[in-house]
């Protein structure tokens, strides 16, 4: 058994402190949003302008001015405040933010991440991630351990084009929690029902595994 | 004070011609200035180079200007939702230049804030830093960006009045106020033109100095890409 | 929402201490804040490097701590309203550096913003420019310029909420929204702190992000520079 | 007979075209917002944070929170707009302010200006006169011709600490109105009722007398 998205989302929220502004990308980073503990003091940046940024509007309420950087529909909470793209990236760039939470093609052993582009068949572009990765100075990456052919995504070195350099410090995936650290990914835990040898078969980057590794906790 | 008023988008964009580059504001299908947009294909300006956040979508915002070929080069972040732009990308019909949004944002405002270049950490040790000069600050390397030349800069505000002078709505600020004064002509559309003196002027967020030409879009669309809505 | 209020001035200026690099917001008297400033001569903290546009009046705003010498260098653009400021100076009791107020605040703003460094034209040929490294852009020489670093940035502002965003009045904006940020630690002084959902967001000068404590002051002397009226 | 201060202002006035966004150093160009043709399109832009400026207030209307740079209470005009102080230099450093009007204690004849410091004697600063001389692209000095040694402020060189260099365009003082080119200051008017040769007495820099000088208009 591993984790579906919505659990990797959990295990990503339990990340997240009090005071913390959160910078969340498209994909499973979203969701982690919903599984955050309401008693803390949180908020979400939005690079497109937005900060405390709401749930989905109900039927009817949708703005067309009222967009997150995803471009869907979404409302404000009480303190809310808008701006324009310089100050969004003032934002990031100024390390106001504190944790971005973002999903990758690759991320190596280094902390580098690569999650922009396939060389001559996805050319959607970087939006904000170069900014994020090269700023913040607290990234989780979301993403699933392998590939859909079943290969690693936890690499020695990045094959697609980088995003940004040593910047990764945690990874959540279908089947753990890790930390990246001096001499590659740390294991720090394990998803629910999946083994030690089942992370290591999946991981071609250098895995460090040190004594007992605990279950994750997700509720 | 200074009249910026023009009676209409064809006055508004008078003097664009073909190889021209041209700035536009808007963030997906938000804050697009769409009366322009129209007024540009109907033009049929060719050759142009688009410095824009996004390239629209197939048959709304700048894909329109994509479908008619009228558009050289694209400088973007984020082209993600255009069918006919990868198409035209990938097989080489388009020059495109993708760089970090938040470069792009700072670079339009380089423009309108009178500075050359910069430095940002964004993009270096990635492709996006090649070919550019780095350095170090504070021991860590930043790329040196410098700022956008551009014929017009063409944005959409919600509220505008004679004077020039800019008030957003929400999220649909985004790119349009970095573009404000960051080309020789910018020229603004908004939703209502309002006479001088009825805006409160702690509440404006482009002061009319950055804009030559204002007129009042004859209609929005206003059209939203991905309408997500929650449960009741 | 993030709660960044704080009790009163003493708590808001917890830290602070000898030879700090202090930013302090206002334009002349306009703006500056004002209790931060009293709390700071009841500190009695020394060797402090202040950034900020001026030094105050003899007997107001940063003139107070000029005049207890708790001051060792003042980072300003225009400090002529001060005679016991010139005195220090000119005594060397004071260390000076005098930069151009264009590039005061983006130099503060760069510190807001994550940009380390920056060119601008201002100062190149004069004493400004001298030991600072220069280059030419489109045919003009710009020096290049970095961001500030200080410990604290204390700003004022006219009304703010318990999510630190901010609202100011008329010209008392000034470099207090260039400082917002510009520090590890922004203190913000507002005349009135209202509940936070009480501003519109469209009109937020000051987004809480860039806020680490707010606070209402007790009192506002507002005083004025130089009245000046005309003729009914 | 030469020019006071307010004649100076009204020369420099006359300089003014509709359209032009102004501004205005403090002593005799303050003066010129006053003889300004009223018909002209003309915004002020005060580089503490306010563009629209208008009069001083009458008496009971002064508000602490509006003032200009010269720290003078004053009241906005409809269309006026406050901003803070790194977007008021966006203004004068990206070239938005079209005119520029400033006091001067020497100005040399390839346009060098000196009006910030007397070293060891007047160090009050250079305000935003630094950006503004560096970035305008039509500057005005307003100034008198000679200093109360009876010294002529028009130099071959200036001997104060410089402001900016090769900047100035054209010089309104009481004695005469002149362009900066190529070879030094070019004679363009007389103030009324003063001589061509008092203006080459009273002028150290390279002063070029082409043809037959016309006496100013003042109104």
């Amino acid at each position: 058994m591993s984790l579906d998205k919505i659990g990797i989302a959990k295990r990503i929220a339990q990340e997240v402190k009090s005071g913390h502004y959160v910078n969340l990308g498209i994909g499973i980073p979203t969701l982690v949003a919903n599984y955050i503990n309401k008693k803390l003091e949180v908020e979400f940046q939005s690079e497109n302008g937005l900060l405390g940024m709401g749930p989905f509007p109900v039927s009817g309420q949708e703005d067309a001015d009222l967009i997150n950087a995803g471009k869907q529909t979404i409302t404000t909470l009480p303190g809310a405040s808008f701006f324009d793209s310089s100050t969004s990236f003032s934002m990031i760039r100024g390390q106001h933010v504190d944790l971005t939470i973002l999903g990758a093609m690759e991320v190596s052993e280094n902390g580098d991440i690569a999650n922009w582009k396939i060389p001559g068949k996805m050319v959607k572009g970087m939006g904000g991630a170069m900014d994020l990765v090269a700023s913040a100075q607290n990234i989780i990456v979301a993403m699933m351990h392998t590939n859909r052919q079943g290969e690693s995504k936890l690499l020695k070195k990045c094959s697609l084009p980088l995003t940004g350099i040593g910047c990764i410090k945690k990874i959540a995936t279908n089947l753990a929690f890790l930390e990246i650290v001096q001499d590659g990914f740390k294991l720090i835990e394990r998803a629910p029902g999946v083994s030690v040898k089942q992370i290591v078969d999946s991981t071609q980057g250098n895995l460090i595994v040190e004594g007992e590794i605990p279950e994750m906790k997700i509720f | 004070m200074i009249d910026k008023r023009v009676r209409n988008v064809s006055n508004a964009l008078e003097g664009i011609s073909d190889s021209m580059t041209l700035m536009l504001g808007g963030f997906g299908l938000c804050g697009i200035p769409e009366n322009c947009i129209s007024e540009l294909v109907n033009m049929k300006v060719k050759n142009i180079t688009c410095i824009s956040n996004n390239a629209g979508i197939d048959d709304f915002g700048l894909g329109l200007l994509l479908k008619d070929k009228q558009i050289k080069k694209m400088i973007s972040s984020y082209v993600g939702e255009n069918n006919e732009f990868e198409r035209q990308m990938l097989e080489g019909e388009l020059e495109v230049d993708l760089i970090p949004q938040g470069t792009l944002a700072e670079r339009c405002r380089a423009a309108q804030a009178g500075i050359p270049a910069f430095y940002t950490p964004a993009g270096f040790g990635t492709e996006v830093g090649e070919g550019k000069e780095f350095r170090d600050f504070n021991g860590k390397m930043h790329l040196m960006e410098t700022a956008f030349k551009a014929d017009f800069s063409i944005i959409k505000a919600w509220k505008g009045d004679s004077a020039g002078n800019l008030i957003f709505k929400a999220t649909a600020r985004n790119f349009n106020a970095c573009m404000a004064g960051s080309a020789k002509i910018t020229v603004a559309e908004v939703e209502e033109l309002v006479p001088v003196g009825s805006l409160n002027p702690d509440h404006i967020h482009i002061p009319g100095i950055f804009i030559q030409r204002i007129f009042q879009g004859n209609k929005y669309e206003k059209r939203i890409e991905k309408r997500t809505v929650q449960a009741k």
